[in-house]
């Protein structure tokens, strides 16, 4: 068993052992009651202790986990309407990054973001959320889209990163993402972006400017993957726990240096461990945010978009 | 992110002589006087390999003698993580950096005459910590962009990167949507951008300013690509083939808009400079 | 350009009944009862097969009863090359597709309403001259278009052609350009343009309105390409693979947005509209 | 011998034997001077006799010749500088459709056209000018440059047609050709296009959209091929020469139906006959349209270029 993997096992199991007395307090509730209330507290008190202080690396597990919600996740629980649109006219229709027409409380938008799988053979159509050329320029058509018809853009973040194969960068992998980038800064509607779960690197960013950026608390960003940095620095995939607190990926940091404009709360121990939770708080901050930048002209908005990133790692900024 | 791997034994020739009058060819071996290979400057007689250059002897090449003018080179290198690998920090590797190079970022910004024509530059040093995209690059890119954009005047950027500076975290990887925010306004008020691709060109550069140019111009032979060749033939367990991630092969993907020889360059700017002036 | 060769077997079936009560599936050979046939309209119940619709079919399934108001229905075919092929001539080849099909061009436009939605349409018949597109065909294509436009509505093309009209020469070819440039207007002004690619949209008309949408919808299995299947062949000297300019080949290789079977085509473009018009 | 390929046959033989005693004249110049003198008249005669009444099926051999000008006779003739540039950013580098920055007197203008071969080897690169999707994107993208450098555009136009292949069909030749159909209807600069050779169909047209669409007076220009078309009209397709005719392709037909806007003259017989002569022509004729569209404003660019192409076909126009 893996420490790292399975911290919250204890409470896992607390669970386990809750859910079963409750099945046998049905005959006899009496007898069960205050066993089952003596275990409640006992959780409450693991989480708030087990949750309180996690480590960076901990976090990164909840960003990974399988159970956390996907993008289809937050699609179906957010938005009264999807019509997912495909292909980037160029060369293919990529499965790992999707977008579409979407409505969320009667407002538009033009939804784009990484598609993960949850199993094994939906993972190898997405590509586990990493994305190809043909990804990115799907994204990029969409925006435009989006652009013509004057509606925002809402972007999801949930990639290990922009696929690193022979064929992604035969297709240019590097100049689709360089595209996505020029046009994002000049795109003259709003763009409101989430980090909902892993956000890798240039794949991630590749879909990742926008006038707001907001992160889920525990979903992480980063330049490089712990595991990466790891093996870089020490020659050890398996110090990634120290290269995850090294990097500074949280929501808390990110925030902190300015990268991210907002968190969005998760339930105690992650997203998955209450996903209706989740998607109501991520369905809020999105409605905020729409709100928020539907105020402002082209013009304006394009304006404050490239002063916000100039402002990021602006030099005398930090000493 | 890779610039600290263990530099690949066929660069970087011209700091380690075999003897006082010879130089190496990284790439062939073949013997080639010193003064020969500094007039090339570094360019094989035979082979045609192209080593690496200093930010300084790239400006030196490319503009007229004594037309440079360097901005902000106060601007260096940012920790905004306060990073440290347990041995070594940042901070200490980035001071190492500045002695070694004299440099205080990994890029030099400024404004010259190429052929008596005014433009804006960015050439990258890959000395400066494998010429890694950090917050102080990004921001003398960004003001080299605005004033470009400001004066409307060219703007050519030289690459030599190994992608962001991992050891900056976030605040690198934003570096790349720093620079395309510059490039996208020169795009929309007409200003040329010219991006020359040197060797290496990867990762965080390749997929921001260096891919996102009106012109993409390339040294031969010089490594361009997005992911390093490690990750992708772990990725998808086979070797590369041969020539993969050349200018060559970009160029014959539709990505590089021309190679040109790095005694060809500074005239191949020219040409184009007068074109856009004209 | 093809339109005249002889229809392939698989095609027509509404037309050719095996006896008064039953229609046999092109594809499958299925007999389906001739109701159930016709209020399919025209898909198999049990291959899928979508067989093609005339163009007041087309528009009978597609926009809300009695709503249709045709434009231009006096435009007609053109002859300005006074073509002929020596034993039948354009004028008399054209004069008899109007007999047989009761239209004066391979289109019919017009506004109506869809799902209570005010769109302008253009419907494509394959049954004239092979759905080709002539000068009159690009004449009430733009003439929507501009329609669409003053009145901002969004435009709706259902493609269904073999391509440009080669007896109208040079002048059809023309016809891609003029289309394009109606639905280029479209796209500046914001107007939204859905191109709804029916079997089968290839060569000219694949090449300029019917790939220019905002969104491209297709039936299920409609063949879709730009070249015809005998030319590649010849180019290329081998056997095309199975599935070939197919819709779902298309949108595996980003073409098209979506497929959509027949009976759930009205309600997917009254999404899509209501979408745009909220 | 093919009757219809060589039909300037007896031509060439009067031209060879001229060419023979003019050697031998060398010693013997009174001997051979009448000689030359008639044949020389003989020769202007035939030219005019032969060439007075070309038949369509016979420009067409002419707009074929393998000593026809193909592009970069035009680029060395008769500009004074060209930067070639390379590739669409999406694929790969077309040979058979190139482009870059040109200079001619003076004036500067984004090229673009077709690049056929004359040896074999160049044309197994350059695919005898049959261009694929990525040589349409390239073009795209460098018409896009102009217009960012408000530059004009001269399209040189000289192609069988687009390329049938089945890879082409899978990177989407006919979206490629579309795409640019709609993007040189709102181009905000000049277009001057130019056929001078082959005008294959909407391999021609996918980079022929302008505001003013010049034809060299042996061009053809066509729906569809003459050997095409009488494959399809009779089976047969040694009955080209017919459809030829019936097609109506020549320079003056397209002159006389409004597609084209100006004939640019070739010396008698031919462009091969005398290429210089030729290249002057055509760049007179470019920097005339130059000269022309420059003076009008981007929105009235646009304004006449979409009156020019709805006026072409118009329903009453014709009867
Ligand atoms: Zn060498
Ligand atoms: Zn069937």
């Amino acid at each position: 068993m893996d420490p790292q993997k399975d911290f919250d096992q204890e409470l896992k199991d607390i669970e386990a052992k809750i859910a079963e007395l409750k099945l046998l307090a049905k005959d006899d509730s009496v007898r069960f009651g205050t066993e089952i209330a003596q275990l409640e507290k006992e959780k409450a008190d693991l989480e708030t202790s087990l949750y309180a202080n996690l480590s960076p690396w901990q976090i990164v597990q909840i960003a990974r986990h399988p159970q956390r919600p996907l993008l289809r996740d937050y699609i179906e629980g957010i938005f009264s309407e999807f019509i997912e649109l495909h292909g980037d006219r160029r060369f293919g229709d990529d499965a790992g990054l999707i977008g579409g027409l979407a409505t969320i409380e009667d407002r538009r938008a033009v939804l784009i973001g990484h598609q993960k799988g949850r199993t094994v053979e939906d993972n190898v159509k997405m590509n586990f959320g990493m994305a190809n050329p043909e990804g990115y320029r799907k994204a990029l058509r969409l925006m435009k889209l989006a652009e013509k018809f004057r509606l925002p853009v809402i972007s999801f973040i949930d990639t290990p990163g922009a696929y690193p194969g022979l064929d992604a960068e035969a297709r240019g992998q590097a100049e689709a993402i360089a595209a996505n980038l020029a046009a994002m800064a000049s795109l003259e509607v709003p763009i409101i972006v989430i980090v909902t779960g892993e956000g890798g690197s240039g794949g991630a960013l590749g879909i990742g400017m926008g006038d707001s950026v907001l992160m889920l608390a525990y979903a992480v960003y980063s330049v490089i993957s712990p595991e990466g940095c790891a093996s870089i620095l020490w020659r050890d995939g398996a110090k990634a726990p120290e290269a995850a607190a090294a990097l500074k990926i949280t929501a808390a940091s990110l925030l902190e240096m300015g990268v991210v404009d907002d968190i969005v709360p998760e339930p105690l121990g992650g997203a998955h461990r209450d996903p209706q939770q989740t998607l109501a708080n991520v369905k809020d901050a999105l409605i905020k945010r729409l709100k928020k930048h539907a105020r402002f002209s082209p013009k304006k908005l394009v304006e404050t978009r490239y002063e916000k990133y100039a402002d990021i790692g602006r030099w005398k900024n930090w000493w | 992110m890779a610039w600290f791997r263990k530099r690949k034994n066929k660069h970087g020739a011209g700091e380690g002589l075999d003897e006082n009058l010879w130089v190496v060819c990284p790439d062939c071996k073949t013997h080639v006087h010193r003064d020969e290979w500094f007039a090339a400057p570094k360019v094989c007689p035979k082979c045609v390999f192209h080593d690496r250059l200093t930010a300084r002897e790239r400006l030196d090449i490319t503009l007229d003698p004594g037309t440079f003018r360097e901005f902000n080179p106060e601007i260096s290198t940012s920790d905004p993580l306060l990073f440290t690998d347990g041995k070594e920090s940042y901070f200490t590797k980035a001071e190492a950096a500045k002695g070694r190079t004299g440099l205080n970022e990994a890029v030099v910004t400024g404004s010259g005459k190429l052929d008596d024509q005014t433009v804006t530059v960015a050439v990258m040093d890959f000395r400066f910590l494998g010429g890694s995209l950090g917050s102080g690059t990004g921001e003398k890119i960004l003001l080299a962009a605005d004033y470009a954009l400001r004066h409307r005047r060219p703007f050519i950027v030289f690459s030599a990167s190994g992608g962001a500076r991992m050891h900056e975290g976030i605040v690198s990887l934003m570096q790349m949507a720093k620079t395309c925010a510059g490039i996208a306004r020169l795009h929309k008020e007409g200003i040329p951008y010219i991006s020359v691709l040197t060797d290496p060109t990867t990762g965080g550069v390749s997929a921001s300013f260096a891919m996102a140019g009106d012109i993409h111009i390339a040294e031969p032979r010089a490594l361009i690509g997005f992911a390093g060749r490690r990750v992708i033939e772990q990725t998808i367990r086979q070797k590369l083939p041969p020539g993969f991630q050349t200018a060559e092969y970009l160029l014959e993907h539709g990505f590089i808009d021309l190679i040109a020889h790095r005694r060809d360059m500074r005239n191949c700017l020219s040409r184009i400079l007068r074109y856009w002036k004209r």
